[in-house]
């Protein structure tokens, strides 16, 4: 079992749901995105997903991309970008961080090079644009115990869902309804399937465990998904609050989110 | 057919999890529409009798005197309906959208010229439209966009990102993972995920096919050479495929534009501003940055100004079977003034790039020798770019004009 | 053939006497070209590898749903290169203007679309070309103005009078008088002196033939009713002869403009403000006063905008062979959108008016029976006209940008 | 021989040449239209030739052609320009007047109503463009002694000069040049054939005097053709003067042309 599947485990002993938020390397600076990371790591959320941003991130919706669009003009660099994160998962042993890409950055830096820079700091990557079939491109990061975190979606064809489970480590990502990031969710997604009938479904066919994504924007919604996932996953709604009210607010939903488990 | 969508190592399918059934969807639909004679022969109809197929071979006497070299032919795509090639694609997947039971299309336009031929056939097939425009492209290109509202079609403003065509398609891609069940992404050009390069330069193969027939008829032989501007590249596929390993030498233009700085162009061949790359759904040659960021692009003309290319081109290059060559912004301003008066036709802007290569090349060539550009377009919708580049004062004069009357 | 250029009581020849013999000249010419069917072959050519003849024949079946009573089919004259039918005549004639060995054409233009085909034309034929142009249809018009002086012709702007179409007929006709030796007059409808009436109605029945064939193969029978819209009447000319007598009915629509006060319409048929006149060359019904001097006229297509009218439909009118009828601008805005709603047809304004007509009538007929409306050319170039009747704000502000940006 | 053929030969007796001027009824109003005809007739000009305005002057230039229009503006009436010209003719019993206009206000007033109106008063019609081909349509007039002035063209066909000189009465209107009212010309017409070859040549068909027009613009010119035609037209070159210099100018200008003669 990988490193990151042990913490989650062990991390799920002590608290009902586990969170993983999101922050973009570079918005609005680098230097005050490297500040929300630290204050989310300060609280104790158990998993900081960093976005490397790309000028074409078409599974994200208006706030992100808009994000990533700002974060292009600081130039971010993906070799500082690691480095950095790295820093801060050695200095917060206690949580774990993820990268979060498009495929063309992470291709053009080479995906043996990435294993290198990675390992053992970072402990997983999430592509969204790669898909299942394509996990032979990630095989170096597998070598180097970095996870690819793959993707389930509602109504998925049930082979190509044990296709994934079968290949799926450290955690899977289970989207709660179709559509690009930052749309609001509800506890049942697009098809009207229950989360409860969703979710089991995968586990009957993984232990992997599962974070649940995608328009998660408040505790109450944090709550409500407790003993379902294992991780609750809150992206836009970070960086909305950011956007109203500044490092104060982020920091303030951050203390919101973490305030149950 | 290609395997797995992959030409070379160009192509394949690199979408969000999300629209993997509607994509296996669309492929299944597809292989089984092409196996059905009932729905070629739909196809074949509907690019006659609403389109106005067959385009004819323009044999150009003036032009070739004047170049002194190969005999000149025009493919004549301007003469679609539409004026443009984007129509013969827009038939294809139009009625395969029908055929999929599907209420909705939603496309990206740069120029606008998909985005008209969408709308229109829409219009015709009953079809909901929708159409993703950069905010930069409306602006440039207002009037095609007043068309596609009067069809009845929504345009949607992408502002963001370059806010162009690359932006376009990103957002379109946004609108169909949440909106696949009842909708078709009907794609303007040979890019994109498994099966569009294919489906998209199959629909547009008819003008090579027609040139084949044509070239036979009218100086029976085939031609020694072909020209196509390369934006997306499905004209430039379209054209060429049905000549792909024949003694029939292939030559696509791309926007040389202002020069060769980055963002002065839109060359993904013969320069290293262009490596491969995968985005959009595809892997191809991207003009990028050393981080993998796409990078901006300019052309004269809107229609050939895209970051990525057709796989379906990069493999043909790489294996040396389609030779790729550019023309600046002021050598189409030219050859589009030299076709015109020596010939009377007004081409696009976009296909203005072909005949720039073209006539560049057949002064060298011997009379024995029959050239074919294709003129993927007609030039009436360039109207306001051409005006601006000769400064024609009385244009704008009309403009103001106008614009006094209208309160 | 028509005997000394009359058709009933109207046509004939009232040139001035010193313009006799380039007509007798032109006669002659004309006979012997047409008795020559290596010059048959040659127009036949160009009209099919030059315009991408033949058009086709659209049939339309949401349009015909909706209407719920005759199938509509659409002949697409705007598929021709230059966008209307105007260049089925100008073929002929520039083909003849070469033959007799005259190295000029002059021509007069209203909406601008015969100009532009007459000066393609003449970039391909390697003719000197001058356009006369009513001085308020230039400012009207003048986007087509750009591309006949881009096409290397002259375009004389006329003050005087009315400052359209009839003035700069009566203008070119001026220069005729002058430049005969060198130059033939390229008209560009079916009016004026022997053999213009004859030899444009002639040249542009290559559509009614096409109909005829193309009614066969579709829908194996003759049209019940044809319309078309008719300006000086050559579209109407060239889609109707072929059928006259027949047992299909022939219907014009004129443009009814405003209404029926003096000035607001270009009706030269169902109203005394129209009478038997002698001018221009030609006899026919012109709009008139008391005193005999033509009136003004007006229509929202300045294709139609004409105060006289083919004697030929003249004459056909009086034997019952044909049955005119009118639409008023409104109407014809409101048939412009609907078919492209329908159909995704952009219609130019001036062919709008059959279709108004058309679907007016369609609506009583029975599902059994086929009505063909002629689409006589495309709406594009209307761009101005129909933003301006639908006061499209965002086109405003896309010019105004451009006039800032082109400083 | 018609009165007008007759009135020519016996001016001729004591005039070397006779001038035919012309004036545009209703221009730049009829009351200014009427008294440039009386100064013209008061002068003794044996010839006035009045020009009913109409919209479409094909055979006329610029300059007539705007006359015509500006003199539309004030709604000239036919029937009432006949009278106007005819009392003109009663009062100045030494010259002969005609009027000019093209085919359809005349076709509009009827050629029979036109012969009533204007026999006995008016002497003759000039209708550009009426081809000879066409004479029948002018029979009422010829019946009531109002002669057709047709047209002689340089180079024309053999037998149709032969045809329009055969119908010929009256006067016969000679152009020295292809081309329109109003422009400049010289002794020799277009085709390089001098005007002693031209006149010669019709003379030979007809014994109606010859009357030579377009582009005659000064007294000079007029007495260059002394000896060759019967009468000189001046059409244009009056217009310009009246525009150029007024009623004054106008005035002067008649001077001049019938100082000679
Ligand atoms: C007339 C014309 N030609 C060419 C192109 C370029 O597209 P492609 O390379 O897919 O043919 C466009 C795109 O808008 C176009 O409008
Ligand atoms: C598209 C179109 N239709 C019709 C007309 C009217 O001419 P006609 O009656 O000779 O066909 C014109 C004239 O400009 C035209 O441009």
């Amino acid at each position: 079992m990988s490193a990151l599947a042990k913490f989650i485990i062990k991390e799920r002993q002590s608290k009902s749901i586990l969170l993983m938020t999101h922050v973009i390397y570079g918005y609005p600076t680098i230097e005050t995105s490297l500040e929300m990371m630290r204050i989310i790591l300060q609280k104790d959320v158990s998993i900081l997903e960093v976005q490397f941003p790309f000028s074409d991130p078409v599974a994200d919706g208006p706030i992100i991309t808009n994000g990533c669009h700002k974060a292009l003009e600081n130039k971010p660099n993906l070799d500082q970008c690691i480095k950095d994160i790295s820093d801060l998962a050695d200095e917060f042993p206690n949580s774990k961080v993820l990268l979060m890409s498009y495929l063309n950055p992470l291709l053009q830096y080479g995906f043996d090079a990435l294993a290198k820079a990675m390992s053992p700091a970072i402990a997983g990557v999430i592509v969204p644009d790669l898909p299942i079939d394509q996990s032979k491109m990630v095989a170096p990061l597998v070598a180097a115990n970095i996870d690819p975190i793959w993707l389930i979606i509602p109504n998925m064809d049930p082979a190509r869902m044990a296709l994934v489970c079968e290949q799926a480590q450290g955690l899977l990502y289970c989207v709660s309804r179709k559509g690009v990031t930052g749309k609001s969710s509800s506890k049942s997604n697009a098809s009207g399937q229950s989360l409860e009938t969703y979710l089991a479904g995968i586990r009957a066919l993984t232990t992997v465990p599962l974070a649940l994504g995608f328009g998660i924007s408040s505790a109450q919604q944090v709550s409500e998904i407790v003993g379902e996932a294992d991780v609750a996953v809150v992206g836009s709604a970070l960086l909305a609050a950011f956007q109203r009210a500044g490092i104060e607010g982020f920091s303030e939903k951050i203390t919101e989110l973490v305030s149950l488990g | 057919m290609s395997d797995q969508g992959y030409f070379g190592q160009y192509g394949g399918s690199f979408i969000p999890e999300i629209l993997y059934s509607s994509q296996q969807q669309l492929l299944h639909h597809y292989r089984d529409a092409m196996a059905d004679p009932k729905f070629i022969t739909q196809i074949k109809h509907e690019m006659q009798h609403y389109s106005g197929r067959p385009t004819p071979l323009t044999f150009c006497g003036n032009l070739s005197a004047e170049i002194g070299g190969a005999q000149i032919y025009l493919k004549r795509e301007d003469l679609n309906h539409s004026g443009a090639h984007k129509m013969n694609n827009v038939i294809g997947q139009g009625l395969l959208t029908k055929r999929m039971g599907k209420k909705r299309v939603i496309a990206e336009t740069g120029a606008g010229q998909h985005g008209v031929a969408t709308a229109l056939l829409s219009a015709r097939l009953g079809l909901e439209c929708t159409i993703y425009m950069g905010a930069h492209d409306i602006a440039r290109q207002y009037p095609n966009v007043f068309w596609m509202k009067q069809l009845g079609a929504t345009v949607v403003p992408v502002t963001s990102g370059s806010q162009t065509l690359k932006d376009a398609l990103d957002e379109a891609l946004r609108d169909w993972t949440s909106s696949f069940e009842d909708t078709h992404y009907l794609i303007g050009t040979s890019c994109g995920c498994e099966p569009f390069p294919e489906m998209v330069a199959g629909f547009q193969s008819v003008i090579g096919e027609e040139v084949k027939d044509q070239s036979m008829a009218q100086f029976s032989a085939m031609p020694d050479k072909i020209y196509a501007c390369v934006g997306g590249g499905s004209n430039a596929c379209g054209i060429f495929l049905p000549f792909v390993g024949s003694d029939t030498e292939l030559v696509g233009i791309e926007a040389g534009g202002r020069g060769d700085g980055i963002g002065q162009h839109a060359k993904r061949f013969n320069t290293d501003q262009a490596q491969f790359g995968i985005s959009q759904g595809y892997a191809t040659k991207f003009i990028q940055d050393d981080q993998g960021q796409l990078a901006p692009t300019h052309s004269i003309s809107a229609g050939l100004d895209y970051v990525g290319v057709s796989p379906i081109l990069a493999d043909l290059s790489d294996r040396g079977l389609v030779r790729m060559s550019s023309a600046l912004d002021e050598e189409v301003i030219v050859a589009f003034k030299k076709l015109m008066r020596s010939e009377g036709i007004i081409a696009a802007l976009e296909s203005s790039h072909a005949i720039a290569g073209g006539l560049k090349e057949a002064a060298s060539l011997d009379p024995q020798q029959n050239i074919v550009i294709n003129v993927s377009g007609r030039g009436d919708k360039d109207i306001f770019t051409i005006a601006k580049a000769l400064d024609d004062q009385p244009f704008n004069d009309f403009l103001r004009n106008y614009l006094e009357e209208s309160h």
